[in-house]
């Protein structure tokens, strides 16, 4: 117990610490999740869309493939990108293992299924509508999109702030693609639990608070996005 | 009242032993621990974490009994009154593991130093995993930088800040040198391209002790078990189950029991 | 634009809502559709307009199957407007068709104040009334001018005097720019005032097909009869 | 790469198996995570709707917060759920700490928010107008929230699929507050971890394609209840 | 029931579309509510049924400030349909009042028959045409017998035999249950068929209260008369 207070105050010092190796971890994190969170949506937010608007043969086993991938653990797929880009994997001449970039490969896949189903949900639901009266209009197929767009954004940020949710939180596919290399692939989540298994809790719930602050910030600015109703 | 005593009982058949992740991944616990139940009657629950953990978990009497490798902390655990006594109960060694191709060369010029290996992956600016998460090995490995007189910094060395079995699949792929325990090294040899490259040095030498919690941290802990668990492992028959582990699959035991 | 429906079919799980054998809408004509609630009306503009697919049958379109979307709109029933503000919904197809701030501006402005909602430029759509909705839904298919007008019970919601506006509009794009328009509407009366022609449709079928006079004065068939007799009935 | 091919193998082999200790893995993981996404549900779902239909002040701050929570590190929440229940902890006297109980409530906290947050913002845009038919045909607040439910059914689902999702996909917090103990605490994504740090790859993506083909049955389940459109 | 209204004003952001100073609506009246797009006829009766708050003064049903939800009821201007069958729709104020199922069976059949869409019962309510949607949502708040009926442009999208039908069912039960009933309306012909009184509303006020002859014959303001003019005009 004394050690969620602890960790208030040692939260507070850490941040006004200003300590190199701190901030660059938080960057990191911001750097990796944030980046898998935006490639996630570059693909996942029009492929929502299309399937909430468009009808096609086994489209009910596509969508129901979506919402179980969305329970995919992510040590799984942290393992499965790094049998992939290892050594001896088929991506092994890229280098990638252990960068921040097969942190960003590894969360974009856990992320994609969970924007791509809270998407196509909001879409299934009005998609259709908004899609005739861009065509009455004469809008064309990307002024139609972006007319989707524009108009469930309220459903586009609910599924984003979901995904980086779960992206700035994971620690199973972070930890096995980056290896949580000190100054290098160190981010808040495997931070959080090395710190655990050496059992400095109030240290790990400093760093638990600060991701949850900035959290707090970066939704307010998702957030901003959506506004204008 | 009946219940208080049904409750009593339950907790006098189980017990939480804190250990570290060799112990459990190498197989030991598991070919231990039925014959122990059977024994006694009293049910292990196993938390495998590193050895920092460990101790901090009777730190805090989350534990009953711990089985860890870090005879200095341990010691200074007791001191300090969060255990009761510690014993020895068997220890293997430490080894240094590296690519075949061993580009620092250690297997040629320190076979058996492991303060020399050191110092050559530094020279030979090798890479290094270490694992870097204050656990028995990590401290051990600190101890070593330190005889050697070189402070581990820069792109050749990696803190994962991992347990061991993930320290040996970094080293792998990343084709470096770390330190690991060797029990942990034969459990995972079928699936890796290291080997062994420095053993056999006094210095690797690793000691696994088992203490019992302070039972004075809170009414949970169930000391009677404790003491049944240590008096049971350190006895005859679990000694000769340990010396036997292992020696089909390894031709040589895993841990040597060592209990006086 | 020049419509032409050959045997169009559309069923919904074999239920046949849609049976039109053959139909001539001519270039320029203002035709009204009348019928009772479920006799396919909504239907079949919704597949002239593209909108819907026909389970059987074909639309032509100047004689020919293709056309362009931005020459064809229509005003739904129900109309929906895009969540944003009155300006942004009426501007809307000028933006997409690249026009330039200025004239956009122009526009917007003049269609708002001949219909009388300049002062609600700047309210967002969804806080608006049944009736000030629908004036805002058919200033925006009109401000662009489309070839083919297709309008739904566009003024169910309206007041009698902005009816009379609207309709004076629809009247001058039809004569001013030769606007092909297809209105449907439950009001003899409207059909009266501004309709060349009319469909009569029951169950699916078109029971008539004539001008104004005909349908209403002569009717050739007892549904139509029926039907028209019911309206002298109420008004 | 090889290892995932065989992963396949070792999945279907570990389930013709038949073995005890697999089943009672997967058993215990369902308990666990279906568990955690009732109690959750029953709270969020409610809580939900209620942010959805009801004005008050502060609700701003108090959405943000929810869709904050959704960030919250699995690890961070199972820290503070172990430091709360373990045995010096407030709630120690129960004697919760390393059991099935602790893990449902770990999960439970972290996926409240996320059941609650997607279930908030599907009715807040519908919300409003059933329950003003529901007033109008004369029913009592039970009937308005039976009601609601039955309406954004399709909300509701998505809500607690993901919820689902989060739950049996995560391993920080069962981790901690469970302990991995086996035959006791182990479930699928602990032993997912185990093995993987043991190098065990093939056995760990074979246990990861039976929890994901779970998932595919239990979303199956789910999305018959959202039926009936 | 018995509707008094006291200085009942809404404002949105300081702007007022409603202020209402007194109005009194006689126990089994039926009173029609007139006037332009937006002059605040649909915000008053939200308030009065409850709806929505207002920004002052008060609504007394019979004299009380308080009243059972389960005695009034509004069918909107857009109708909201649950989302299952045309039967379920019908049926659920019978179900949460707990009648026995049988009961319910009967009334909703009967119901459904009289207003001619008994054919629709197993039908999905968002595959219904805009008619058929407005004649479930009538018929779903005409099934409970409420002792106040607030209807908001109810037959906007009915075909004319409908209108007739449906006015007389609301006449009916406003004889035999002295039901009393508001309703807005853009016909000044259906105000004339079936209102005792009428109410003429301007920007968000009540210019005009009293029987039917008085508003529409000898209009006292000018606004009215030319409202009623335009009415003329496009009738
Ligand atoms: N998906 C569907 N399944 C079954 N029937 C449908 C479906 N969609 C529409 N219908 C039926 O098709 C018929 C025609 O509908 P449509 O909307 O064209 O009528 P309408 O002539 O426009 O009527 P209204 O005057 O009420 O608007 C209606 O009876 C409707 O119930
Ligand atoms: N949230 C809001 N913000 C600003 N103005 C609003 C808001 N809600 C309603 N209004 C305005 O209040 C006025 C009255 O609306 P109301 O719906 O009562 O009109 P009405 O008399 O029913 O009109 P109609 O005949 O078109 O249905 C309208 O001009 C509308 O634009
Ligand atoms: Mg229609
Ligand atoms: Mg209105």
């Amino acid at each position: 117990m004394g050690e969620i207070w602890e960790g208030f105050k040692d939260a507070y010092n850490l941040l006004i610490s200003f300590d190199e190796e701190v901030y660059k971890i938080i960057l990191l994190s911001l750097y990796v999740s944030l980046t898998a969170t935006f490639v996630s949506s570059f693909f996942s937010v029009p492929a929502g869309i299309f399937l909430g608007i468009v009808d096609f043969k086994f489209k009910k086993v596509v969508v129901r493939g979506i919402y179980t991938l969305m329970s995919m653990p992510p040590v799984i797929a942290g393992l499965v990108v790094f049998l992939l880009i290892s050594r001896k994997g088929p991506f092994g001449f890229l280098g990638l293992s252990f960068t921040p970039a097969a942190m960003i490969i590894a969360q974009t896949c856990l992320v994609i299924p969970i924007i791509t189903g809270i998407v196509y949900n909001g879409t299934k639901q009005k998609g259709q509508r908004i899609k005739m009266v861009a065509k009455t209009l004469g809008a064309d197929k990307f002024q139609t999109l972006s007319l989707l767009l524009k108009e469930l954004r309220v459903n586009v940020f609910t599924g984003i702030v979901t995904g980086y949710g779960r992206a700035i939180s994971e620690v199973g596919a972070v930890m096995i693609v980056g290896g949580n290399i000190k100054g290098y692939t160190r981010v808040m989540t495997t931070s959080i639990a090395m710190l655990q298994s050496m059992g400095d809790y109030s240290m790990a719930i400093a760093i638990g608070i600060v991701l949850i602050m900035i959290s707090f910030v970066i939704n307010g600015i998702l957030y901003n996005f959506q506004q204008g109703e | 009242a009946p219940t208080e005593e049904t409750s009593k009982e339950v907790k006098n058949s189980s017990i939480i032993l804190a250990t570290t992740t060799s112990t459990e991944n190498s197989g030991l616990l598991d070919y231990l621990l039925p014959v122990f139940e059977k024994d006694t009657g009293i049910k292990v629950k196993v938390v495998a974490v590193g050895t920092g953990k460990a101790l901090k978990m009777g730190e805090d009497g989350e534990a009953d009994v711990l089985l860890v490798h870090a005879k200095s902390s341990e010691e200074a655990f007791v001191k300090a009154g969060h255990g009761l006594e510690r014993f020895d109960v068997m220890y293997n060694d430490f080894v240094i593991i590296g690519p075949k191709n061993d580009p620092a060369k250690l297997y040629e010029n320190a076979s058996n130093d492991v303060i020399k290996a050191f110092k050559l992956i530094n020279k030979g600016n090798a890479k290094f995993v270490s694992r870097g998460d204050d656990s028995g090995t990590h401290k051990k490995e600190k101890k070593f930088w330190e005889e050697a007189g070189i402070e581990p910094k820069g792109d050749w060395y990696l803190s994962a800040g991992k347990g061991m079995g993930d320290v040996i699949q970094m080293a792998n792929e990343i084709e470096g040198y770390t330190l690991s325990d060797r029990a942990t090294y034969l459990s995972m040899k079928d699936k890796i391209d290291l080997e062994i490259l420095v053993e056999g040095d006094n210095k690797l030498f690793n000691q696994y002790g088992v203490i019992a919690v302070n039972p004075n941290k809170n009414e949970k802990i169930n000391n009677d078990g404790a003491q049944k668990f240590i008096d049971w492992i350190l006895g005859e028959k679990a000694q000769g189950l340990i010396k036997a582990f292992g020696k089909d699959k390894f031709s040589k035991p895993l841990f040597i029991p060592n209990a006086r | 634009m020049q419509i032409s429906i050959n045997n169009l079919v559309k069923e919904y799980n074999g239920h046949r809502v849609l049976d039109v054998g053959y139909l001539n809408i001519n270039k320029g004509t203002i035709l009204g559709i009348i019928g009772p609630n479920g006799a396919g009306k909504s239907t079949l503009i919704k597949i002239i307009g593209g909108l819907e697919e026909a389970t059987s049958g074909q639309v032509y379109y100047n004689g020919k199957k293709i056309y362009s979307q931005k020459d064809i709109t229509v005003v739904f029933q129900k109309p929906y407007l895009l969540r944003t503000t009155v300006f942004n919904n009426v501007a809307y197809p000028l933006m997409i068709r690249k026009e330039k701030k200025k004239a956009i501006n122009n526009k917007v402005n003049k269609i708002l104040k001949e219909i009388g909602i300049e002062n609600l430029k700047n309210q967002k759509a969804w806080t608006l009334s049944g009736g000030e909705m629908q004036k805002v839904a058919l200033a925006r298919a009109l401000i662009f001018r489309p070839s083919l007008l297709i309008l739904d019970e566009p003024m169910s919601n309206m007041d009698p005097s902005s009816i009379a506006i609207m309709e004076e509009m629809i009247k001058k794009i039809n004569q001013i720019e030769k606007t092909t328009v297809i209105i449907i509407t439950h009001s003899l009366q409207q059909a009266k005032r501004i309709c060349k022609e009319v469909v009569f449709m029951h169950k699916g079928k078109v029971q008539e097909f004539g001008s104004m006079k005909e349908v209403i004065f002569n009717p050739k068939n007892h549904i139509t009869k029926a039907f028209i007799q019911g309206e002298l009935l109420i008004s």
